[in-house]
This record gives C-alpha cells, structure tokens and sequence, in this order.
C-alpha cells in the first residue's frame, strides 16, 4: 500500500462519511411494515434528507430492510438476497415480529428471532413502528457507521456456520448457491 | 416465425410487484405468452392463529390481514359476532363505522394513486398522494391511537367516541383533500402520456367478470354497477346519498377512473355522516371480553373495501375461540386467476402497471 | 332480528327444495339461505343454480373441520347478483379420505380456493390438476389447517424462540430473566442489549 | 517538439472540471425534484457521496471480461466524446481536440459508450439487463435519426461539419442557430430529451418494469464508473448542445448559466410526465421530431 498510516486514516473517514450518508435499500418489503417505508420516503418525512433512498436490485444496495415477520418462503430469498448484496451492507430488522415473533409467536410459518439467521446491525421496535422511528433507526445505524461498529457482514462470514446451521433447521429443501465472498 | 420464450421472474424483490409474491413470466418478444402468480411469502396462518385465540384477542389479528386498508376486515369480524349472536349495534356506532370505513378507502385509493403512478414513472403523484394521505392517517392516530393498525371497531360498537372537535378536523381535511383532487387530475389523470398508457391494456371481458369473480373497482370499471354497499346495505349506508361510479371498458384507464370518482363519493358520504350523525352510545354492553362465549352458529359477512367486495365466513362451535374464520380478500382471486388470465398477451412494460390497477394485495391472499 | 320481507327467499328455497328433494334447506336471515345436501348432489346443485337460478358469482369457498364427527364441511357460499341473495350450500365428507370433484369448470376461480384446501387440509379434488404448492413451500407433516396440528407445538419445536416470551401475562418483568444457554458470544448483543 | 501545453493542461482539467459540474448538476436536480414533490430533498452534494460510497464498496462479483470492460467503454466514450467539443469559445485551453469534422465523429462516438455497456450488461446473464439493452439500442435508433437529421439541416446550412466554425458564426444573440434554423432546434432539442433519459423516455432503467435495467447486476465500482461516465456525458451533451444552438460560451458562468437552462428542459419535463412503453416511444421520435427535421432540411436545400 502507497498510503502512511495517518492518510489511511483520511481515506476511512472519508469513506466512512459518504457510507453514512448514502444508504441505498434494497426495494423488498418482506412484510407488512413495507407500509410504513412510503411515507417515510415521500413528502412528509423524506428520508431522502439523509441521503437514504431505495434501490431496485441487491447489487447495488447497502441496507436489507426486514419488514416485519418473514415467512420460511420468504426467509429463503431474504438469506440469497442477503448474499447477493456487496459489502460493506447492513440489516435494520423492522417491527416486533422480527424480535422475538411479536403477535406470531405461535405461528408455525414465521421465524421468531431474525438475528439467528441473519447479523442485524440495528432493531426497530413497535408494531407497526412510525415512520419516526424508521428515521431514527437509520440515525442509529449512522453512529454505528461512522463509528466503524456496523460489522454484521464481517460477523456473517466469520460464523457462517453457525448461521447456516440455523438457516438449514428452517428450510427444507436447501438449493442455494455457497456463499464464498 | 416462433420468437424464443424467455422466463422472467418478477418478483418477489422487485420494485415493481405489489408487496412480496412473484410472477412468473414467459415471454416472447415484449409478450407475455403464460403467467403464473406464486404467492406464500407473507403466510402467517391468520386463520390457525384465531382458532388459538378467543373471539375479542382475534381483532388484533385480524386487522394484519390487509396492510393498507385494516378496517374492512375489522368489521367483518366484528358484524360476523353480531349476526351469530343477534346482537344490536347502537345508531352512532354504525355512523362512526362508517365514517371509519370511508376515511380508510380513501388513504386506500391515495396509496393506490401513488402507487399506479409510480410504476408508470411518474413518481411526483406518489410523492404528494402519500403525504396527502399522511392527513387521514392522523386522524385515524387522533382517533384510535394508531397510525396503521386501528383495532378500533369491536362486536358490539366502536372502542371510543370521537374526541372533541374531532368531527371539525375530518370536515377539514376532507376540505383539502377535495381542493387537491383537481391538482391530481392536471398532473396523472387527464396527464396524456398516461391515458396513451392506461386505454386498451389489462382488459377484463365483460361477459366474464361475473363468472371469474371479479369485485370492486375492476367490476364497475367494466361497466357493471355492483357495489356490496348498494346490493346488501350494512350498518347506515342506507340512509347515505351516493352514487356508484362505473365506466365502460374494463381496461387499466376505466378502473382508475372509477377510483378517482369514487374519492369524490367518499368524500361526500363522510361529510354525510358527520352532518347526521345521532348522539348516544357508541356501545351496548358486552360480556366481559375474556369469558366471551358465542354462540353455535356461522355466518358470511360482507363489506365493500377499497378492492371490492371482502367477506369473512366465520364459524362458532359455541365456545369461546372461533371454530373457524376464513377470509375472501378480494385480491384472492384478482390476484391469482383472474392475474394469470390477463397478463397474458400484455406487454412486459404493463405488468406492474396492470397489477397495480387490480389491486392485488399479497397479505390478503395467503394471509 | 327484526323481522324483514323475505319473499323472495322464500320463492328460491321451495324451487330449491322442490328440484333437490333431499335438501334441507332453511332461510337463516333475509339474503341467507343455507342448503344442506348429500356430497354427490353437490356438483348437479352447484350447476343448477349457476345456470338457472342466476347465482353466477362464487363467493368463497371454505371449508371446516369437525374433528369431533371425524369430517370435513364444505361450503360454497354463491352469490346471485340478479337476485341479491347469497346460498351456503354445505356438504360432509369423510375426514380420512377426504377428497372431493373440482368445480372449476364452473368458476375458473374454484381452482385457486381448491388448491388453498388442498394445501391447508388435505382434500384431494379430482379433475383439477393443478393442486401443487400454492402457499406453503416443503411442507411435511399433516397439513396446518387440520385441528389436530398444534401450532404452538410446531412453532416452539421448529423455530428459536427468544427468552421472555414463555408467560406472555407480563412481558416486562420476563424479558429480564435472560436465558443465557446455547447462544454463542458474538450473538449475544441483541439478547444481552434488552437488558441495559 | 513543439507541446502546446496550456492544450494539455486542458485536456487533463476538462475531464475533472466535467465530473464536478456533471454531479453537482445531478445533486442539484434531485434538490429541485424533491422542492417540486413537496419535500427538503437531499443536499446539493448527495449525488458524490453515493460515487464515493460506489467506489468504496467492496467489489466481488465475477460474470466475465465484457462486465468489467463495459463500464470503462462507457467512461472512455464519454471522455473522448468531452474532447472533442470546445468547452469555451475561442479559448486555448478548453478548445480541446476539435477539428473540421468533428461534428460527425462525435455523432459516432456518442454511440460508441451505449454499446460497451450493452455489452457489458449483456455479459451478466440477466434477463432484466438483456431487455434493458435491448430497449435502450431502440430507443436510441429512435432518437438518433431526428438528431442526425438536425445536424445535418445545419451542416447544410453553414456549409461547414466543424463546431468551431459554428461557434464562429454565432458571434451574437441574435445570431444563434436556435434563431437562426428553428426547426432543427426542435427536433435536435426533442431527441435530446431522449438522449438524457428522463421520463418519459426513461424506458430503458425502468424500475418498475425490469428492476433497473442494464446496470442491475452492477454494484460497487461498476455502479460508481457508469455513474462518473454518466456525468462526464451529461455534461458533454449539454456543451455540445451549447455550442451547436445556443452560441457557446465564452467564460465558464456563461457556460454554467446556458447549460444548467438547457438541463432543466428535460429535468421538468421528466418530472410531470410518465414514462412511455418502449414503442410508443419510438413511435414518438419518428413522428414529430423526424418532421421537424426533414422540414428544417427541406427549408435550407429550397
């Protein structure tokens, strides 16, 4: 590498201060708090201020939004487009149910704790939770950024095992190409 | 000369598709030669969940079943509890119902503008539709303590009355979204690229709807004036005076302009209900919610939503859980049959565009 | 209830009555008529009533499980939008060998509610084949909306369950008795974080 | 040897110059489209933030040599394209490389960025980028024939295939081509709108429609490249536009002045319009424009 220690340390800043403030999520409303994300994109709370806007496919994204409870059907595209996204990338897991189950705690198709199946940087909690408090999620997510604390992705493929483990207990037929970057 | 069929999935992540399912294209050329609609991604079991649950622990659960218009289904359960048990709602309980029921088919028909015209491309329709829609969403906060999810009507009346100087502030808001009708109309409706890109496609034949079961804005878009609300009058509409758009053509063009017209109606009816509201209770006295017992018995409830015609069959062993609640969303069959049929011969670039004036709601098809 | 003009309910159950003999038929309110009938008198009945008494529009189609009498209700609730009045036409068949006849070729939306019964309970319906997956994916065991498969058994079974949730009377105080078993260091955060 | 070296110093700062006015002028838009949809909107400065978070992503997905070449055929068009349009007028610096007959290179070179990145996004294997490219090479032998028919009525007219001479006829206001040839103004200013790309000829991104088109399995540095190319090249198309209609620049406020207007034709009319289906699309650019180009030729030859 070219670069001393001390212009290393500028380059991070600088990159970690274009991250925080461009956070792209991937278009994918997993669930019903997908209702709460156009009013906090459009013109009353305009996230766009912060520089968080939606993008149509994983590869160009940086934040998986988990709305709401996630089928097992759904849990297995989430994993793949969770797979597809390029680091550095993050999951705010959105509402209750992604918690611990919320009100489907008894329901035989939903995973109850999303962070044994994916590493989530940030939980918003409240069902459904205002568009408010999606705002201040991200907000926290930027501290997490620019404090360089947001490593999900790192922790995800540290522990794939672990994850994989879990990820295989819920679905049953496992189709899916390795995770190998 | 046979072109080569290609397989497209649309869906479930893409940006264009209502909520989570996916269809699966084949296409040739920019045709579609077979549609085929895979749905389950947001399965809760709604159905199973409530026969764990008793009768009043069930609305909560029940609201879930269709994010953008939670009401219908709350008072389906709630007139499905009273057709079994006979029991009486008061007077200014069905006008609150009512009132409640047209606020939330117009944030329904504000989030469907927006979000017709978004997979058009015009994404300032969405920008305002929304925030306008924010209005009625405050509301319904100021009413019942939630910006979604209200769980606000019950067997037996309505959770609260109206706050003070709560009538004021619907006539208000009514106001203005009335003043901003004629904005939408410059900048999506009478707009002629979109009219160039909403008549003629997604064409429902109108000796089928009938038979297919098509409901709601789609029917009356093809001319056939049916509305649940006119058919089978519940709670006070009755006693309202208004008027059931319909349009000839059965095409993308004719259903939005059946919901743009019915935003007026809506409009009208609630400034209706404020005007003739009675005094009095909002409740009659239930038993107590926890040894609420109902008996044997089923009944199939109807409500017009903002899709069409919503119906619950709901049957009663006597006990004090539901034997069973099953649920018709009116996306159920716009969604999956009546979708495969007409997407085919469609143009890639009015998938999502045919899909939106439908309606579909995924949650209320796999629920 | 109060009493209403039921005319014309009454002139549709006695042509029903009188065409189906067996029948049982009864007017629950004004617009509901409930027919009971014999499962093989179903699919002439459901053809007879699309074709000549005007009842075009399938409403829903649903079905209930008395496991108690060891079978499955079907009802095809119909709507005539002529005459505005809704039919439930019920039927019981066999809860072991639960299968039944397609109808789409009356309603070509029968097919998506057969496939939804097939799935949820199990009932096999000749003549449509395309009962394949519809909501579930990989589903093995008995099918979910039988009433002898417990939900709560299969959910606690299958899926992790964060501790707090086993008395659900007060979660407050229960989510602080951390379980802190079989959770390995690095997952932790999230379990841990609650209790700050 | 004899080096020009204020040139050089031109050709290396026209580039840097290009990038910054191209992604502040994107920053700006998103800032007036969000102050038209009744909201704050991002800060000026939004648009090379999310370049610099691009380039800073991690970059791991392999679908071949075409994927990596497409985005830098892109970049490489949209530079020459930049070199060969006198940024200033009259000036030794900004004057770059043009030469008699530049005006028919570029119209081959302005082409040349769409196919690398059709190839590029033909390499990756999605059916989403292969209808995108498939859409955007129609719609660009939509829009290219009026533009083509434009250029050549003022070729014609002026008898000359070089940008400096036009600049040198344009010497003032009221000698401007857009005065001067009308027509060819209109049917040059109507392919524009669909060389830019906004609604409603924005078929071939489409979100709704294929997820973003072409560029959907480019993420990172392959997004951030397209994304540079992209301003550089807007930034072109409104120099040339400049130069060709509205009688260039003389100074750089000038020039910000004339090709932020010029910028905002298409920004507007992208935020009231839907976006057309594919063939509707072209049918629009061989009708209206295509008349008006064959008018503006017809006036000039009688």
């Amino acid at each position: 590498m070219i670069y001393d220690k001390s212009s290393g340390k500028i380059v991070d800043i600088i990159k970690n201060y274009a991250r925080k403030h461009s956070l792209w999520i991937v278009a994918y409303g997993t669930g019903c708090g997908a209702i709460e994300l156009p009013p906090t994109m459009t013109s009353r709370y305009d996230a766009e201020r912060f520089g968080i806007r939606g993008s149509a496919t994983p590869r160009q994204a940086d934040v998986l939004l988990i709305t709401g409870y996630l089928a097992v059907k759904t849990l297995k595209r989430v994993i793949r487009t969770y797979e597809q996204m390029q680091d550095p990338k993050y999951v705010i897991g959105f509402g209750s149910c992604t918690i611990n189950g919320g009100m489907y705690w008894d329901s035989y198709n939903t995973v109850k704790a999303l962070d044994r199946y994916l590493p989530v940087d940030v939980y918003i909690n409240g069902c459904m939770p205002r568009p408010e408090a999606v705002i201040s999620g991200f907000i926290e997510l930027q501290k997490l950024i620019e404090a360089g604390k947001a490593n999900g992705a790192k922790k995800y493929k540290e522990n794939l095992d672990w994850y994989r483990e879990n990820q295989r207990k819920v679905i049953k037929n496992w189709k899916m190409p390795d995770y190998n970057w | 000369m046979r072109e080569k069929e290609t397989t497209l999935y649309l869906g479930p992540q893409h940006p264009g598709v209502t909520g989570n399912m996916m269809v699966k294209l084949k296409v040739a050329g920019d045709t579609v030669v077979k549609a085929e609609t895979h749905v389950g991604y947001l399965h809760r079991a709604f159905e199973k969940l409530m026969e764990q649950r008793t009768w009043m622990q069930s609305f909560p659960i029940v609201c879930r079943i269709c994010v953008p218009e939670p009401d219908p289904n709350e008072e389906n359960l709630a007139r499905a509890i009273e057709e079994i048990e006979g029991r009486e709602v008061p007077e200014r309980a069905k006008y609150i119902r009512v009132m409640i029921l047209e606020l939330s088919r117009l944030a329904a028909y504000m989030l469907w503008m927006g979000g017709q015209a978004g997979t058009a491309g015009l994404y300032t329709v969405p920008q305002w539709s929304v925030g306008d829609r924010d209005y009625i969403i405050d509301l319904f906060e100021e009413l019942t303590g939630g910006r979604i999810y209200h769980m606000y009507i019950w067997a037996g009346g309505v959770r609260r009355d109206l706050p003070e100087g709560f009538a004021d502030k619907v006539l208000r808001t009514m106001d203005y979204l009335e003043s901003r009708l004629p904005e939408y109309d410059k900048l999506f409706f009478e707009n002629a690229i979109f009219q160039k890109r909403a008549k003629g496609v997604g064409i429902i034949d109108k000796d089928k709807a009938l038979e297919w079961g098509v409901v709601g804005p789609p029917l009356r878009g093809c001319g056939i004036k049916h509305d649940v609300r006119i058919d089978e009058p519940y709670e006070v509409y009755d006693k309202l005076d208004f008027v059931v758009p319909t349009h000839e053509g059965g095409d993308v063009w004719s259903r939005a302009m059946v919901r743009r017209q019915e935003m007026e109606q809506s409009i009208s009816i609630i400034r209706q209900v404020i005007d003739k509201m009675p005094a009095g209770e909002y409740y009659n006295k239930v038993p107590n919610p926890l040894n609420w017992y109902v008996p044997e018995g089923d009944a199939y409830v109807k409500t017009e939503s903002a899709r069409g015609e919503f119906g619950y069959y709901a049957v009663s062993d006597g006990g004090l859980k539901p034997r069973r609640v099953h649920v018709r969303g009116p996306a159920y069959v716009h969604g999956v049959s009546l979708l495969e049929k007409i997407l085919v011969g469609a143009n890639i670039s009015d998938v999502a565009f045919i899909m939106n004036s439908l309606g579909v709601c995924p949650p209320e098809i796999e629920r | 209830m109060k009493t209403q003009n039921i005319n014309i309910e009454k002139e549709i159950a006695t042509e029903i009555q009188n065409t189906f003999h067996t029948a049982e038929v009864n007017i629950k309110r004004n617009k509901r008529i409930e027919v009971k009938l014999r499962n093989d008198l179903i699919p002439p009945f459901l053809s007879y009533a699309k074709n000549y008494l005007t009842f075009n529009h399938l409403a829903h189609f649903s079905c209930v499980d008395w496991i108690e009498q060891n079978e499955f209700e079907l009802v095809y609730i119909i709507y005539s939008y002529e005459k505005g009045v809704i039919v439930l036409a019920k039927t019981r068949i066999d809860r072991e060998k639960a299968e039944f006849v397609t109808t789409r070729h009356l309603w070509y939306q029968a097919e998506t509610y057969e496939r939804e019964l097939h799935e949820m309970f199990g009932i096999n319906f000749k003549g449509n084949d395309r009962l394949n997956e519809f909501i579930l994916e990989d589903w093995e065991g008995i099918p979910p909306y039988r009433r002898d498969f417990d939900t709560v058994k299969y959910a606690t079974d299958n899926f992790y369950t964060r501790p707090g949730r086993e008395d659900a009377k007060d979660v407050r105080e229960n989510v602080t008795k951390i379980n802190k078993e079989e959770i390995p260091e690095f997952a932790k955060e999230y379990s841990v974080r609650s209790l700050k | 040897m004899n080096i020009n070296w204020l040139s050089v110093l031109g050709i290396i700062t026209t580039p840097i110059i290009a990038f910054i006015v191209g992604v502040t002028y994107g920053g700006l838009t998103r800032r007036i489209t969000a102050r038209i949809q009744n909201r704050y909107g991002p800060p000026s400065s939004q648009n090379l933030l999310d370049i610099i978070k691009l380039y800073s992503k991690e970059t791991s997905i392999q679908h071949g040599v075409m994927q990596h070449l497409g985005p830098v055929f892109a970049i490489t068009a949209s530079i020459t394209t930049l070199y060969f349009i006198p940024v200033i007028k009259n000036s030794v610096v900004f004057t770059n490389l043009s030469f008699n007959g530049d005006l028919i290179f570029l119209l081959y070179i302005m082409v040349f960025g769409s196919l690398g990145m059709a190839l590029g996004a033909g390499q990756t294997g999605n059916p989403n980028a292969a209808i995108g490219v498939s859409r955007g090479l129609s719609q660009m032998v939509g829009y290219e024939i009026p533009f083509v028919l434009s250029l050549v009525a003022i070729m014609t007219q002026f008898h000359t295939t070089s940008l400096t001479d036009l600049l040198a006829v344009q010497k003032h206001f009221a000698d401007w081509i857009i005065f001067q040839s009308p027509l060819a103004f209109i049917a040059g200013i109507l392919a524009f709108l669909g060389m830019m790309g906004y609604a409603p000829f924005d078929v071939v991104i489409a979100p709704a429609e294929i997820a973003s088109g072409p560029p959907s399995e480019f993420g990172g540095k392959y997004l951030a490249l397209m994304m540079t190319s992209r301003s550089i090249f807007t930034f072109a198309k409104l120099v040339l536009f400049t130069d060709i209609f509205l009688g260039g620049a003389s100074d750089f406020i000038t020039l910000i002045i004339k090709t932020f207007l010029l910028y905002m034709i298409p920004v507007l009319t992208g935020i009231v319009f839907p976006r057309f289906r594919t063939e509707q699309s072209i049918c629009f650019f061989w009708k209206w424009p295509l008349v008006f180009g064959v008018l503006a030729i017809l006036v000039v030859v009688l």
